[in-house]
């Protein structure tokens, strides 16, 4: 037995120590590689460096934000051709160190670690979703990094209350469906919705947002007659759907992400109920994926918001779209807004390197907390924690098309109301 | 035979403590605290999947436990020295191994195959319930906590140290375990549970206790990873992959072994990180794991320590045959799960 | 009432898909003794292919099925060959729950690749269409679905009970030992069975790409469904396997319309875990006889 | 003499068939009594119902006077009633040593002290002497040969010193010189006080070592007496040559 043990433990010594060694000498391997531009870049770039400005983000390449993680990754690398193109930031050319999460807690954490202290990254900026910019931001904190994120604006991103963090969106998540508020308060008394049911996604992105409007819609008089909150494996929402049917609410709001709201619209079609309003916090807002999925009959009147979309008023978007479709192919409408928030985060160094000529942590954090930026996701401001002050555009579809309606300075076309039925 | 045992966890215990003294970058003390994180775990998950034999896919549900009793503790308390969630993990440990006594219980009335989907629904129902008690968890919103107050130079080390002494009480437990009775009782019941029952081993007994002290470790990891990530959510923190990353690292490095799950921690945790964030772009990694995966199952099913252990036993064997003389100096054993045929030492 | 009528109508429905989904399940554990944890991933695979089918060259979900059927009967008499044939170890049962794990990441790797990870869904010009029937609601798809579930089911049933191969799967299932002595080549079986669980893979996966939107995740969900229907339904069992997918889907359609569907998933999990605490051989399992 | 074992209308069913019908039956103190029957007669099943593994659907066994019904293996294991099986079931990857000392019956509070004390080397040696494995205790289980597994699995319930042992078919796959062995062991037993239950099909082997002989029938005792009475019981040999 003894001797039994003892050998085996000896082959367990060589094999630990085996594996120490390929490991430390495979970081020997990167960190010796990185240091060479960690010297030139660490400590207070002065204006004159001409190295790369290196910018690590980590983003979802595979597990359950893989989708959302490639359009924000087109963003960013997209954003680094464009402005290389132009000669870089302050003469120095952009280069993106983007690496993958796996939609993992714990491996963002150990991302952007090791972005800030073994590749010593000269910038970062955010993941895909609150879940991870979360633990990914208190990283970003301790080193005093600035926190540019296009996507994670959920309430408890902002509990947290750092300063250097920036979320590149018009409004927090909680405040994006209050511009639909806005609109269904602003119509006339007796055209307003006297019933309201509300179908909400439990996550922190979707059932907020449909909450808020609630809030609004209750204080403003509106009974609710119906609401559901659902986990989000559910698959099927026609039980759901049938009790809303059975409620026959004047206005629907639906707190949704994507599969849901499809799945939402289809059971309403199966059961032939169609509200008189109806307002999708997300889904409803993409160009080809909603009208494929539910039907291109079944989508118009339908209401939902955006911050980016085909079409936008924003100065830089032609030339946004230009870009992207000659980068990757396809047309305005397959463009993903994810992806324009991401560029919308190298828009703002670009101007905080133009404003002040200097392109540091220090500076970015500071620079950004004054003034408005315009960018592709409209113009933004933000207070000491991070919270976007701007609104949303609501959007509806028109004749099989995503038209911004509300407020009045982007708006195309006239609201259109009440929802014409399914087919129609 | 006990003491160079012994001494040799003594120079392991003693280097682990040492390193952070060394100036190791933050990114390898990061890449070290989740390695000790895994390591602690399957080392703990060894006890009731490899010493008893009952492949429990539900030891996530504990590390949400814990990760959630610190997420909630803070609801409560202000963080002064920062150090309180660390000063309460024996407690959540304590608390996981009472409420995973009943529960392993029940659930090892099951054999294999349904013990292992009875626990993974036990990690379902964890998940279900998390989401649902938003009262008191937080629900789909998650939970945050504050940031831990440490000095950025030895941001990490309260996190190691922490990791460091639940890997350390894992395998203590462990060798205690490996040495004594209730070693000997977990061998009969993964061996033959009915015969075990059949001569009077308190086989309930011994099940209920792995499992509870398994999971109850569990549980202190949950708590400090939750501490370290500073927050949680009802996916993350109930992530069936955790459980599979345990159940994966000891099978590869060896079940019912004190190294094996630590030898398999140190190969795939620093492996999968770092190949994910070197390589993870490549949508081949999910393949590549899987290849891999696939290959050591079918070359090495027994896992790395017992399969070298075995090769290295027999060429030794074969050098030492001509002096070795009469049959009762046979090859000794090589603990558990040997396959390797060995002359019998003669028939009566 | 009616609520709880449409929830007892949907649940039926839905009911069938899991069972035939479940029942390839059951057996392939019946024949081999293998919890197939790949036996989501062979589905949404089944989906995929359809999916392609359709899309690419217009073919109707429905008549794509003897294609699919026969393609992932070949995939899974392969799995079979290479990665489970090779273990033969005492221990090999949970030896075979990681390697069919693994299988499971290789194809959601492999689908990962070929189709990227946007979410697929099968829509059909009568996808959204509906029958109002007394005031209940019968959707198209899902009784296309609950049809084609049957009518695989009953294929099935008579696979087994009518021809040579069904009855040496079935002894083999009541007793792989005495079937070895009456002749039946078990390897034979075991390769063979596998790749009939994978070909009711096939069927259940156009129905299930006709019903849900899916990706190469969505195994997971499935699995982890899969896995309860069969141990309720006692381990082995094909009549277990159906007559849970109804229990299982009835009520959580039911909590969902009467409740709360955040405790619809829930309700289920408490059924399981109760059957199991008085009869841990699940509802049809039985003890054998001389099992000690 | 009297009933070390008794059983009053044991019932058993499987799935609509009577493994175990009704049956009675008495085992004496210090009797070695053969339990015998055509295959499927429900002697196994009898067998699993007396010590435990089985629950029966009806029927009370009373073990030293006591109403043990319903208890559990290992419960009776420690009162004194023990069992090897038909295939011998050793634990193949423990040394022959760890074998003995694992069913040594200790309790609780034993679950502490080493793996091997010093005490269960030495009550384990003194079984290996008699059993003459002394070579073979640092070896694994899985190492010996098929017969000396048998003859261990048997000096391995010895360790507790039990009342009763119940032997499932000790001869079956042995060789002639083990049966020997085999046979003078039980007997070394039977001489200091150890009862037996054996069920056996080997007759020689029942005829020379057992007494009483009980005879089983689907599932129903349908004799008890001396083997040269056996031999002569014309229903004995209908239920083995009828069925």
């Amino acid at each position: 037995m003894s001797s039994g043990n003892r050998l085996r433990r000896r082959v367990l010594v060589a094999a630990t120590s085996a594996a120490v060694v390929i490991l430390a000498s495979a970081c020997a391997g990167t960190a010796s590689t990185s240091t060479s531009s960690s010297a030139a870049t660490s400590g207070t770039p002065s204006p004159t460096t001409t190295a790369p400005l290196v910018i690590g983000a980590s983003v979802s390449l595979t597990g359950d934000f893989a989708d959302s993680g490639k359009a924000v990754k087109a963003g960013y690398e997209l954003w680094a051709d464009e402005v290389n193109k132009k000669g870089g930031i302050l003469g120095r050319q952009v280069q993106m160190k983007i690496v993958d999460d796996t939609s993992s807690p714990t491996q963002v954490v150990t991302n952007y670690q090791n972005l800030i202290t073994q590749d010593k990254v000269d910038l970062v900026f955010g993941p895909f979703s609150s879940l991870l910019t979360i633990p990914a931001s208190q990283v970003a904190k301790r080193y005093s990094y600035a926190f540019i994120e296009p996507a994670g604006g959920g309430p408890k991103v902002f509990a947290q209350k750092l300063d250097n963090l920036f979320f590149v969106q018009p409004a927090p998540v909680v405040k994006s469906g209050d511009v639909y508020a806005d609109w269904i308060l602003s119509l006339p008394k007796a055209d307003q919705p006297k019933t309201a049911a509300y179908a909400e996604l439990d996550d922190p992105f979707s059932a907020p947002i449909a909450e808020n409007i609630r809030a609004r819609f209750e204080a403003a008089g509106i009974q609710t007659v119906y609401k559901q909150v659902y986990p989000a494996e559910t698959r099927d929402l026609t039980a759901i759907m049938s009790k809303v049917a059975a409620a026959n609410p004047d206005v629907l709001v639906s707190g949704t992400q994507s599969e849901d709201a499809y799945s939402q619209v289809k059971s309403l079609v199966q059961l032939k109920f169609s509200p008189k309003f109806m307002f999708m916090s997300n889904g409803a807002n993409s160009p080809v994926e909603f009208p494929s999925k539910v039907g291109v009959n079944n989508v118009n009147g339908i209401m939902s918001t955006a911050d980016w979309y085909p079409g936008s008023p924003a100065e830089s978007s032609p030339a946004f779209v230009a870009a992207y479709t000659a980068k990757y192919g396809g047309a305005e409408t397959d463009i993903d807004p994810s992806s324009a928030e991401a560029f919308s985060c190298g828009q703002l160094l670009e101007q905080v390197a133009a404003k002040t000529g200097k392109i540091d942590n220090a500076t970015i954090i500071s620079t950004l907390h004054q003034g408005t930026w315009p960018t592709l996701v409209g113009n933004l401001s933000w207070d000491a924690i991070g919270q976007p002050t701007g609104s949303f555009s609501l959007i509806q579809w028109i004749n099989q098309k995503l038209t911004p309606v509300f407020p009045a300075d982007v708006a195309k076309a006239a609201p259109v109301y009440p929802k014409p039925n399914w087919g129609g | 035979m006990n003491v160079p045992a012994l001494a040799r966890g003594g120079v392991l215990t003693v280097a682990l403590l040492a390193l952070p003294l060394l100036g190791l970058e933050h990114w390898v003390l990061n890449l070290l605290i989740f390695t000790l994180m895994y390591a602690a775990m399957s080392s703990a998950w060894n006890l009731v999947g490899g010493f008893a034999g009952y492949p429990s896919l539900g030891h996530a549900a504990f590390f949400g436990f814990g990760a959630y009793f610190i997420g909630l503790w803070f609801q409560h308390h202000d963080v002064v020295s920062g150090y309180e969630p660390f000063v309460i993990l024996p407690l959540v440990g304590l608390l996981a191994a009472l409420v995973g006594a009943p529960i392993g219980w029940i659930a090892m009335r099951t054999r294999a195959d349904v013990f292992a989907i009875v626990t993974i629904t036990l990690l379902f129902v964890a998940q279900t319930l998390a989401f649902n008690l938003d009262d008191l968890t937080g629900g789909a919103q998650g939970l945050a906590m504050p940031t831990p107050p440490f000095e950025l130079a030895r941001f990490e080390w309260p996190f190691y140290y922490a990791m460091l002494w639940i890997l350390l009480l894992s395998m203590a437990l462990t060798y205690l375990s490996m040495r004594s009775k209730v070693g000997l009782s977990l061998d009969t019941v993964r061996a033959d549970e009915d015969k075990a029952l059949g001569i009077g081993i308190h086989v309930q007994g011994v099940k209920v206790l792995s499992f509870s002290v398994s999971v109850g470790l569990v549980a202190m990891a949950g708590g400090v990873w939750a501490y370290y990530e500073t927050f949680v959510y009802p996916q993350f923190a109930f992530d069936p992959l955790i459980t599979i990353g345990m159940v994966l690292m000891v099978f590869l490095g060896g079940r019912a072994t004190l190294w094996g799950p630590i030898l398999g921690a140190v190969i795939l945790v620093p492996g999968q990180q770092y190949l994910a964030y070197k390589l993870g772009g490549s949508q081949l990694y999910l393949i590549a794991y899987a290849a891999v995966f696939l290959l050591i199952m079918l070359l090495m099913p027994r896992g790395i320590l017992p399969t070298v252990a075995d090769r290295l036993r027999r060429r030794r064997a074969v050098g030492t045959s001509s002096d070795a003389g009469p049959p009762t100096a046979a090859p000794p054993s090589a603990g558990a799960g040997s396959s390797v045929p060995v002359p019998s030492g003669g028939t009566a | 009432m009616h609520a709880l009528i449409q929830g007892l109508i949907l649940g039926i429905l839905t009911g069938g898909v899991y069972a035939l989904m479940a029942s390839g399940q059951t057996l392939i554990f019946g024949i081999m003794k293998v919890v197939n944890l790949a036996q989501g991933a062979m589905v949404i695979l089944a989906a995929y292919f359809s999916y392609t089918l359709f899309a690419d060259f217009g073919v109707d979900p429905l008549l794509a099925i003897p294609l699919t059927t026969a393609v992932m009967f070949g995939l899974g008499v392969v799995i079979q060959l290479v990665f489970l044939r090779p273990l033969k170890r005492e221990d090999s049962a949970q030896l075979s729950l990681l390697v069919t794990f693994a299988v499971a990441l290789l194809l959601e790797g492999f689908m990962s690749v070929t189709w990227r990870t946007t979410y697929r869904s099968i829509n059909t010009d009568y996808a959204n269409a509906s029958w109002t029937l007394f005031g209940y609601q019968f959707t198209v798809v899902r009784m296309i679905a609950f049809v084609l579930s049957l009518v695989s089911l009953g294929l099935l049933f008579l696979l087994l009970n009518r021809t040579r191969f069904g009855r040496a799967v079935r002894a083999t299932v009541q007793n792989p030992m005495s079937a070895e002595l009456l002749g039946v080549e078990s390897k034979r079986v075991a390769a063979l069975g596998f790749g009939l669980g994978a070909a009711t893979a096939a069927a259940a996966g156009s129905v299930y790409g006709l019903l849900y939107p899916f990706n190469s995740g969505s195994h997971y969900d499935l699995i982890s469904e899969l896995l309860s229907i069969v141990v309720l339904g006692g381990m082995g069992s094909v009549g277990g396997a159906v007559i849970a997918a109804l229990i299982v889907s009835t009520s959580s359609a039911v909590v969902a319309t009467m409740f709360n569907p955040t405790w619809s998933s829930f309700t289920f999990f408490v059924i399981l875990i109760l059957v199991l605490l008085i009869r841990p051989q699940g509802l049809f399992g039985t003890v054998e006889r001389g099992a000690l | 003499m009297s009933a070390l074992l008794e059983i009053t209308s044991a019932r058993k069913v499987f799935g609509g068939v009577r493994a175990v019908d009704d049956c009675s039956l008495s085992v004496e103190e210090g009797s070695i009594t053969a339990l015998i029957g055509p295959n499927g007669s429900g002697k196994t099943t009898l067998f699993n119902l007396i010590t435990g593994y089985l629950g029966a659907d009806g029927g009370e066994f009373r073990f030293r006077g006591r109403d043990v019904t319903g208890s559990d293996p290992g419960r009776l294991y420690r009162h004194g009633l023990t069992r090897t099986f038909q295939q011998a079931r050793v634990f193949p990857h423990m040394t022959v040593t760890e074998n003995l000392v694992a069913a040594g019956g200790y309790r609780w509070r034993d679950l502490l002290v080493p793996r091997v004390s010093r005490r269960d080397r030495a009550r384990a040696e003194v079984l290996l002497e008699e059993f003459r494995m002394t070579h073979v205790a640092e070896l694994q289980a899985a190492d010996l040969s098929y017969g000396q597994r048998k003859l261990l699995e048997f000096a391995a319930v010895l360790m507790s010193e039990p009342r009763l042992v119940l032997l499932d078919e000790p001869t079956a796959g042995v060789n002639p010189v083990m049966i020997e062995t085999m046979e003078r062991h039980i007997r070394e037993r039977n001489g200091v006080g150890v009862t037996f239950l054996v069920v056996e099909h080997d007759m020689q082997f029942v005829m020379r070592l057992c007494n009483p002989v009980v005879v089983l029938n689907n599932g129903k005792e349908i004799f008890a007496g001396s083997p040269a009475d056996v031999q002569q019981n014309p229903m004995v040999l209908d239920a083995y040559l009828g069925t």
